[in-house]
């Protein structure tokens, strides 16, 4: 299979999973108790005020006619009017990406620098101190959920050192270093919650790798451990890596929605908390839908980078 | 706003203030040494704000968030000022006929909105008429409007078709602020156009929002100002974080300081903390149409069963003050006979006894989730009830089902819920406790309760107007209305030394900048 | 095979290049330590090759890496000495020890598949390897990679060197291999079972290529293999291990001339060869002791016919010199046993003849499988872009099986021979519709299978059963043996409750195993047992025909051989039909009534073995044969080695699907035509070949061998 | 069930061999540090859940204001809260919470995953590409951003936690059963059942279905510490278990704004948290060691 070939399907792929992910996403924002019209007019609407909005918006028709036109929306870039806000869905949501992204990207920058290093000494030092250090920075990491680490990381870093702001987002452009501190602390306490993972992974990718036979021949070369660490491990082990660290990526995208809470970062998240919160339909499915989307772009990166550092699938070769 | 439910909030703990008894108190002692307007203008003013601003028109949103930048934005043709009395403010003067049927307005000369035209009686009609014909805030007090007239440029009429003394106080609140014609002929206002001291700039939803100085304002002064240049509204709904940040300097301002660290605050040196009292009034709300509080012996069972000076305590630190009247503390329309009923489970048993539930009952208990100070209040309320076997299930939810599931459908057992300070009583006696009224949900109903506050409302007496209020408290209390009130809170602020003059405004419930300024 | 001559008098130091000298190597494990390599003491000249067989698991590998300080924990080598040009390896620090392996030491691994880094290309892990040990450039260690990957006849190597692995064919990834293990001379190349992972074509030719290496860069080989033919084929001097230890070391002919070791003489004995018959095929019962249970006297006691109570209480026998021969043997018997006679009758009748008068019990017609090419649903939608850019979609398939008819009559065994990939698995399971066919009929009894809804097939299927090349896959490992072989006659109604519970009983036994095996799990049971048990399973139905495919592929040549004659004597009694799928020309020969060899998913020449394995062959049946290693270093055998690699089933040649690798090829009508299948004679001998049935027979039989002497031939040439 | 049976038929109920089996795994299992210390922990946990109420000393709703948020002493190990409760015994009584939302949500995700999981591995073709792609498509959604729309739809009630989980994580066991099914499917023993003539549904679940138990049982262990985290955070967010409930994201939640003034309330529930999580993870990992090395997992 081709290079080429292999984009083409994993496209395919990913309409049919997108497909679903609207599916997912109308239904169960449809199901949400909650009257779009009163939200809007406020407690004071009258009966008939709240039908004609209703009537207005489309609300009374089919179900099957309003997914209908909301995926044909969509597919044009437009997502519909948030109810809370009155701006249109896109819109807010183009403003507030760029800022998870950006957080999420410096997170994950974070967890791999921290961790593809921490995962190969660990699996280099198999079961002995650096490997059980490791391990237990790695549980730690993971014990606790992302949030409690961004109240640690504000305790200790901004309230206790001073170090960095407590939160709050200045855009780059405006305030480089501005910008780059109040990113330092969410990005830290997300990075440092997934390096446990990448970490993990890149250990027992290791282990794996290590073991192949290939690694016995590159030994019966000769070869010095540091050549075969990182010339013939390393790079198989980072293929499957790959994977989790997109897989990590768009966790932290999951992981944002609190974060940014805790951070008062004014990204994607906060916004689809504030729209689960006032049930703003529009809103909601613009957000999931969107979020949905990253976590199948970043892992259709991974996998276009997997196929990258792969020869036998950028060659096509045996599959 | 009238409509007094601060709950458009999503920070409990957030502020606006009332009467401003401390606020002007402290604003004059800390301007005693008068400096030149040269000293005092210019700057910009950091804000930690504890909820999101919602919708900027001020017709439609009950928020007092947005009503805490908007009363900078806007004004109205009176104003309230601190002693609760209503002055003319865009009008030079008004009069009201004998008969309290008509009201005329001799509006200002040279009054700019902030896209530079001048404000005529054609805008005040405008807003007027918007308000009268559409589905606004206010629009249920136009029931006795006949007539809305502008004579001439400056002039403009009311005509009432019998006499309604909470109308002067209406005209006097956000929910009839003064925009341009074009803007009121608008169903919704997105970009704020007012006369106020402050011009909208820009706004981030849920981030921030920014207001400049008005250069043209007419009623600028080296003394009032406004001061300050430019004032950013951060918005950071968790009290914790924005107390950090704050006490980090990363403000110069905020609002919402949560209870339990109001000790934290006031020790911390170079700040000023300043309180106002009261900001609102939180009660638990039962529905009287659903068992088991249909059933007025299962309420005074649960009256009986709590401790409200604990509750108060559990949730206010003693910032807060318990009562059993829905009326602004100070104010004369509240019923100095009537308090709180103490804890006592004997009674509590007895009226379970008479309510055929002798094993007590269980009830859901929705709380607005966002609100900590109800949810704690809700835990020791339900640990209390729990004595005498009334189970109490916490639910937390939405202010958003809140609304929909609590108010609109009704569609509960017993909530919280708070509404702002109100210095006009027809509010408090009557939006939430009237069946007409505006915000009516706890399905509690009595006539002769009705027949006093709907009498109130013609009465321009105060004297004769409290004693209708007055037993109107005692039915509510006998009755064990729908409302059960916990307590009233104080609004909490907190801000940097070099930040000076009056916190707060009269209204209870939102904050006037145009004389505050920066020593630096 | 001649270098042996050279050994002794070249260069350096006087002594052997490797002398090991009681090499022990330990596993700590769960269950106490495992001794893999135990006293084993062997030396080996310049020039030299030395093979070392036994079965699995014997500790070929581990003393092979113990050699070059290879063993990772928990494996320990805990004595001896490994003496290479005077030093002994095992003092020398890690440094010095990297700096000899891949220069001094170099190793061939086994399985090239997995061998090479994928990641890299054969270029880079050349270079690497000429790098880490000579002082050269990058461009001229990029020509000295050229160049060895020319010694190694990779064709186009200047192009070739920047491809990735995966770009390779099995047999050029094993040329590259050894092109990394010569490049930088060694003085010894340790290869573990080079060849086993290939087709017996490119084993051949990898063998081939060995051997000359050898032989022009004089280096000393240690080779590794439970193959005697392959042994036979290369070796000058042969050591035999057996659970740990070094049991026999002889020079190669005395070796297979006279083998002092009765387990030597064992394992010679358990490999039919092509050219003779055998009534049953010869047999080394029992199995290879665990290695952390072993025997308390000799290992191979319990196995040995020859073993006296001495033996099995005196304590583990010590390698030593057997009489004033250079052989050295570890048994108390050595001396005195006359191991020079097979124990097995060299010739039998052969196979009973099969009656096809009446009607066929299964029949197969034209049958195709194509698979969509790729997975997924989408897998075989391939983009391809025309001349104008613009890409045009098509559906791409593996016709693994094109256009095959056979049939198969009662009792009889068919057997279907060829390359791997070659189809033979699909014709199996599609005949037997676990595959649904794309076209073509299947007859069974008469009954159109093709034509039969699924329930009626399901009924069918207790007629019709399959032993696999993996018997441990083939077994459930959640269930019992009771369990999966009882399911089997209650699916069927065969028999249920108490009586069921007996005839389970009775078919183990049948098969060679105990009663009581049916309460236990199938990890429990080894290889060669766990085939008796699938065996079990599959006659429980008492079916009429039953697929073998590659029944013994799996196993160790002392238990094929079991399993074989287990099936002949079953079908004996019962009367059974086996279709019957083998790589192993060998195994086909002694089981099989006709066969039908394949080749790119269709049938090349299908007839009686006899006729098969005689005059007229079709090209590829001849190269087939001739490259079958004989496990008699006297067999001087005419190879024909064919080039290239089976092509893609995607996308076959035109014509002939031989043609692109036929040593015969006449010319266009090979391209262009493909030659259909054409009966030989009467006796249903048919051959698909362009070729005249003259052409065809140049050579002479593979039945009867051309010379066979018995003679003592120590250096035969 | 039916293998059971047939078990009982032709032998005794626990053969000498599945003893053996058992013996081996628990050998192995002992062996493997992580395997016991994670064991151990989770063993604890559900000792300290089943006996709550005898190790708590206090009433965990009463509530006393006079002694509220003080600091950790003989009397109050884990110090109080704001509301005057001993911290010591909500984090116990919390035990329960957790367990009760990790093994009823992971409970539910194998019942259901597993099933897709194994028949869409098993089935392969379009069955498996629809099944899998709509699991894709939930797996899209970050699962606390799903968890948390759907307790919006089914209202905040622990029991409606449970269950949103189980949805959520229902697609990561069905795409672990996926992979290991289809590593079954092509053993040869399923063939072997197909020549048998066994219908389909028997070979999923008779024969199938028992050998992919062990990486489902990794993924499960794996899961459950991932749910326990998330109800921490949908209570953090207000969405899981209801005040007073001894929930221990409650309890940060609320404890949270304690950070600087009674850090006991964040830290002592925080613990806990870490220390179930660390349990169950560890127990996955060695699970994954012992049961089988190439056993995969997401994570
Ligand atoms: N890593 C290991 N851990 C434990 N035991 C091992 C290990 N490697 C090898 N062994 C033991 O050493 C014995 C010999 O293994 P070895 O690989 O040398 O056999 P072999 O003769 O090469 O067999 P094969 O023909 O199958 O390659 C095996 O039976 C095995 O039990
Ligand atoms: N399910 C399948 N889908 C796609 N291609 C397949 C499938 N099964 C087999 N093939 C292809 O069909 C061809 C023939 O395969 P088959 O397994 O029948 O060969 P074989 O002769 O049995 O080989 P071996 O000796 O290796 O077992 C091969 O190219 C193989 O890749
Ligand atoms: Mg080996
Ligand atoms: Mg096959």
């Amino acid at each position: 299979m081709s290079m080429y070939n292999y984009v083409v399907r994993r496209v395919g792929f990913m309409a049919v999973t997108l497909f679903f992910v609207t599916l997912i996403a109308f239904a169960v924002t449809n199901i949400l108790p909650g009257d779009v019209a009163l939200l809007i007019l406020g407690p004071n609407a009258t009966e008939q005020s709240l039908e004609a909005l209703q009537s207005q918006l489309g609300l009374n028709r089919p179900l099957y006619v309003q997914y209908i036109d909301w995926v044909v929306g969509l597919i044009q870039g437009n997502m519909g009017e948030s109810l809370r806000f009155g701006e249109p869905v896109a819109q807010l949501i183009a403003e507030r990406l760029p800022r998870s992204l950006m957080l999420a990207f410096a997170a994950t920058f974070i967890a791999v620098v921290l961790s593809v290093p921490l995962g190969v000494y660990a699996a280099i030092n198999q079961n002995e101190a650096p490997d059980v250090t490791a391990s237990m920075f790695a549980f730690v990491g993971i014990s606790m959920p992302i949030f409690l680490w961004g109240l640690v990381f504000i305790l200790v870093f901004a309230v206790w050192l001073n170090l960095f702001p407590t939160g709050g987002y200045v855009s780059p452009s405006e305030d480089l270093v501005g910008s780059l501190t109040r990113l330092a602390l969410p990005a830290g306490a997300m990075g440092f919650a997934l390096t446990a993972y990448i970490m993990r992974m890149t250990r027992s990718s290791m282990l794996e790798v290590l073991s192949e036979e290939y690694i016995n021949l590159a030994r019966a070369k000769g070869m010095s451990q540091r050549v075969i660490v990182l010339r013939h491990a390393l790079k198989n082990a980072i293929i499957p890596v790959i994977t989790v660290i997109a897989f990590q990526f768009s966790y932290a995208f999951g992981g944002v929605v609190v974060l940014e809470e805790v951070f008062f970062w004014p990204g994607i998240g906060k916004l689809t908390l504030t729209a689960i919160q006032s049930r703003d339909i529009p809103l909601i499915q613009g957000c999931i839908v969107v979020v949905a989307l990253i976590y199948m772009f970043s892992n259709f990166a991974a996998d276009l980078l997997y196929a990258y550092f792969d020869p036998r699938i950028r060659y096509g070769g045996d599959d | 706003t009238g409509g007094g439910d601060d709950g458009g909030d999503s920070g409990g703990d957030s502020g606006g203030d009332s009467g401003g008894d401390s606020g002007g108190d402290s604003g004059g002692d800390d301007t005693d040494t008068t400096e030149s307007s040269g000293g005092k203008q210019g700057g910009t003013l950091q804000w930690g704000g504890a909820v999101p601003v919602q919708g900027l028109d001020p017709h439609i949103d009950t928020s007092a968030a947005s009503k805490r930048v908007l009363e900078n934005i806007y004004e109205e043709v009176v104003k309230l000022q601190d002693d609760y009395s209503i002055k003319p403010h865009l009008a030079k003067s008004f009069e009201q006929s004998d008969d309290n049927t008509l009201l005329t307005f001799e509006l200002r000369e040279g009054v700019t909105f902030h896209n530079g035209k001048e404000m005529t009686s054609e805008d005040v009609l405008a807003t007027y008429e918007r308000v009268q014909n559409g589905d606004y805030l206010a629009t249920g007090f136009f029931e006795f409007v006949e007539e809305l007239r502008a004579p001439d440029e400056y002039t403009f009429e009311i005509q009432l078709t019998e006499p309604f003394a909470p109308f002067l106080a209406k005209m006097a609140t956000a929910e009839l602020s003064v925009m341009p014609a074009e803007n009121a002929a608008k169903d919704m206002v997105e970009t704020p156009i007012g006369t106020g001291p402050y011009k909208f700039e820009s706004r981030e939803i849920e981030t921030s929002f920014t207001m400049v100085r008005n250069e043209d304002y007419w009623g600028a002064s080296d003394e009032d100002g406004p001061f300050i240049d430019t004032i950013v509204k951060s918005e950071i709904p968790d009290p914790s974080v924005r107390l950090q940040s704050f006490l980090a300097g990363e403000y110069d301002f905020i609002n919402g300081i949560a209870p339990k660290d109001v000790s934290r605050v006031e020790q911390a040196p170079d700040v000023r903390f300043e309180k106002q009292f009261p900001k609102s009034l939180v009660y638990l709300g039962m529905n009287c149409d659903v068992a088991p509080f249909d059933n007025k012996d299962a309420r005074l069972a649960l009256d009986y069963a709590i401790d409200k000076e604990k509750v108060a305590e559990a949730a206010l630190y003693g910032t807060g003050q318990t009562t059993a009247s829905p009326a602004a503390p100070g104010s004369p329309w509240v019923n100095p006979d009537v308090e709180p009923r103490p804890r006592d489970l004997e009674k509590a048993q007895e009226h379970l006894d008479a309510a055929g539930m002798s094993d007590g009952y269980t009830a859901t208990f929705k709380i607005p989730q966002s609100y900590p100070t109800q949810v704690q209040a809700a835990e020791v309320i339900a640990a209390d009830a729990a004595e005498v076997g009334i189970n109490l299930e916490i639910q937390q939810i939405t202010w958003s089902t809140w609304l929909s599931d609590v108010y609109s459908k009704r569609d509960f057992q017993a909530t919280t819920s708070s509404y702002l300070a109100l210095w006009y009583p027809d509010v408090s006696f009557y939006k939430f406790l009237h069946p007409d009224g505006a915000f009516f949900f706890t399905n509690w109903t009595n006539d002769e309760y009705n027949s006093l506050v709907e009498e109130a409302r013609t009465i321009y007496d105060e004297n004769e107007r409290a004693e209708l209020y007055h037993q109107a408290t005692q039915i509510l209390h006998d009755e064990r209305a729908g409302h059960m009130f916990l307590w009233w809170q104080p609004s909490l602020y907190g801000a940097a030394s070099q930040y000076k003059g009056n916190i707060g405004a009269p209204d209870g419930s939102t904050l006037q900048f145009d004389d505050n300024w920066l020593d630096r | 095979m001649s270098a042996h001559t050279t050994a002794t008098e070249s260069e350096q130091s006087d002594g052997p290049l490797l002398d090991v000298r009681g090499l022990k190597t330990e596993f700590r494990t769960d269950s106490g330590p495992i001794v893999a390599s135990n006293e084993v003491s062997f030396s080996l000249d310049r020039g030299e090759t030395m093979g070392l067989v036994g079965e699995s698991g014997a500790g070929k590998s581990v003393t092979a890496r113990s050699v070059m300080r290879l063993i990772d924990s928990p494996g320990e080598i805990t004595g001896g000495q490994v003496v290479f040009n005077g030093e002994d390896l095992l003092q020398k620090s890690d440094a010095e020890m990297r700096d000899i392996r891949g220069n001094r030491i170099a190793m061939i691994p086994q399985d090239p598949m997995s061998s090479l880094n994928p990641v890299m290309t054969v270029g880079e892990q050349i270079i690497e390897t000429i790098r880490r040990h000579q002082d050269v450039s990058k461009s001229e260690a990029r020509e000295l990679a050229i160049e060895s990957m020319d010694d190694v006849g990779i064709p186009d190597a200047a192009e070739r060197i920047d491809d990735y692995p995966h770009e390779f064919s099995g047999g050029m990834r094993q040329r590259v291999l050894v092109a990394i293990g010569f490049s930088c001379e060694p003085d010894l190349i340790i290869a573990d079972e080079p060849t086993t992972a290939l087709d017996v074509t490119t084993q051949a030719k990898i063998l081939d290529l060995l051997n000359e290496m050898q032989e022009r860069e004089g280096t000393a080989v240690l080779m590794i293999t439970h193959n005697l033919g392959v042994v036979a084929q290369t070796c000058d001097h042969v050591g035999v291990m057996y659970a740990g230890n070094l049991v026999e070391t002889a020079e190669l002919g005395d070796l297979f001339a006279r083998p002092r070791h009765p387990y030597t003489r064992a394992l010679i004995d358990s490999i039919p060869e092509v050219d003779t018959d055998y009534d049953e095929l010869p047999t080394l019962d029992g199995a290879m002791p665990d290695l952390g249970s072993l025997p308390s006297g000799c290992n191979f006691a319990p196995r040995c016919p020859h073993a006296t109570e001495a033996c099995r209480t005196g304590g583990d026998p010590t390698l030593d010199s057997v009489g004033d021969t250079t052989s050295r043997a570890a048994c108390i018997h050595a001396d005195s046993l006359d191991l020079s006679e097979s124990t097995v009758p060299e010739v039998g009748v052969g196979r009973s003849d099969i009656d096809r008068s009446g009607e066929p019990l299964f029949e197969v017609h034209n049958l195709k499988k194509y698979f969509s090419a790729g997975d997924g649903v989408f897998g075989n939608v391939h983009l391809s872009f025309g001349d104008g850019g613009l890409p045009t979609i098509e559906r791409r398939y593996v016709k693994a099986v094109d256009d095959v008819s056979f049939d198969v009559y009662p009792g009889e065994t068919v057997g279907l021979v060829g390359e791997s990939g070659c189809g033979k698995s699909t014709v199996a399971r599609t005949a037997l519709r676990l595959l649904e066919p794309t076209e073509g009929e299947v007859f069974f009894e008469g009954q159109p299978l093709h034509e039969l809804g699924s329930t009626e097939v399901r009924s069918l299927r207790r007629e019709m059963q399959m032993i696999f090349q993996d018997p441990q896959s083939s077994l459930n490992p959640r269930k019992t043996v009771g369990q999966i072989v009882g399911r089997a006659m209650e699916k069927h109604d065969i028999a249920t409750g108490e009586e069921k519970r007996e005839r389970v009983g009775d078919l183990l036994e049948r098969v060679g195993l105990s009663r009581n095996a049916a309460s236990k799990y199938p990890h429990e049971f080894s290889g060669g047992q766990q085939q008796r048990v699938a065996i079990a399973h599959a006659l429980a139905v008492e079916p009429k025909l039953i697929v073998c495919d590659e029944p013994v592929s799996a196993l160790d040549v002392s238990v094929q051989a079991q399993i074989l004659n287990l099936l002949n004597e079953i079908q004996a009694d019962e009367n059974i039909s086996y279709l019957f799928i083998s790589h192993n020309i060998g195994v086909i020969r002694h089981i099989c009534d006709r066969v039908a060899v394949m080749y790119l998913g269709k049938i090349a020449e299908f007839g009686n073995i006899d006729d098969v394995f005689s005059p007229p062959f079709h090209p590829y049946t001849e190269s087939l044969l001739s490259a079958v290693p004989h496990a008699n270093p006297n067999r001087e055998t005419d190879r024909i080695l064919l080039e290239g690699s089976v092509p893609s089933p995607i996308n076959p040649p035109s014509g002939c699907p031989f043609q692109t690798r036929c040593p015969k090829k006449i010319g266009d009508v090979c391209e262009t035509e493909f030659p259909e299948l054409e009966a030989m004679d009467q006796s249903g001998h048919f051959i698909s070949c362009h070729l005249s049935e003259a052409e065809m027979s140049e050579r002479e039989s593979f039945i009867t061998p051309p010379k066979r002497t018995e003679t003592n031939a120590a250096d035969s040439d | 069930m039916a293998t059971e049976q047939e078990a009982n038929e032709s032998q005794p109920l626990i053969s000498q061999s599945q003893r053996e089996r058992m013996a081996r795994f628990v050998r192995k299992f002992r062996s493997n540090t992580k395997a016991m210390l994670g064991f151990s922990i989770v063993v604890m946990l559900v000792l300290v859940a089943i006996f709550a109420p005898l190790i708590a000393p206090y009433s965990i709703e009463e509530t006393n204001i006079e002694d509220r948020s003080q600091a950790p002493s003989v009397e109050h190990p884990f110090g109080t809260d704001d509301l005057g409760r001993d911290i010591f015994s909500r984090v116990v009584m919390g035990s329960r919470i957790s367990l009760y939302v990790g093994f009823g949500a992971i409970s539910g995700a194998l019942a259901v995953g597993a099933i897709i999981g194994v028949v869409a591995g098993y089935a392969g073709g379009l069955t498996d590409e629809i099944l899998m792609r709509v699991m894709d498509a939930a797996m899209a959604f970050p699962p606390v951003l799903l968890a948390l729309t759907l307790l919006v739809v089914l209202g905040p009630e622990l029991s409606n936690v449970i269950i949103a989980l189980a949805f959520v994580y229902t697609p990561y066991i069905a795409r672990v059963s996926r992979s290991a099914a289809l590593a079954e499917r092509n053993e040869a023993y399923v063939e072997a059942a197909i020549a048998r003539g066994e219908s389909d549904s028997r070979i999923v679940f008779s024969e199938v279905f028992p050998n992919c138990t062990a990486p489902m049982l990794v993924q499960g262990s794996l899961n459950i510490s991932f749910a326990i985290l998330a109800e921490a955070s949908l209570s953090f967010l207000g969405l899981g278990a209801q005040p007073p409930k001894p929930s221990w994201g409650l309890m940060i939640n609320t404890g949270r704004g304690f950070m600087e003034t009674a850090p006991w309330m964040l830290i002592f529930p925080a613990l806990a948290i870490g220390i179930a999580v660390v349990g169950f993870n560890m127990l996955g990992d060695g699970l994954r060691d012992v049961l089988d090395p190439k056993v995969e997992a997401i994570e």
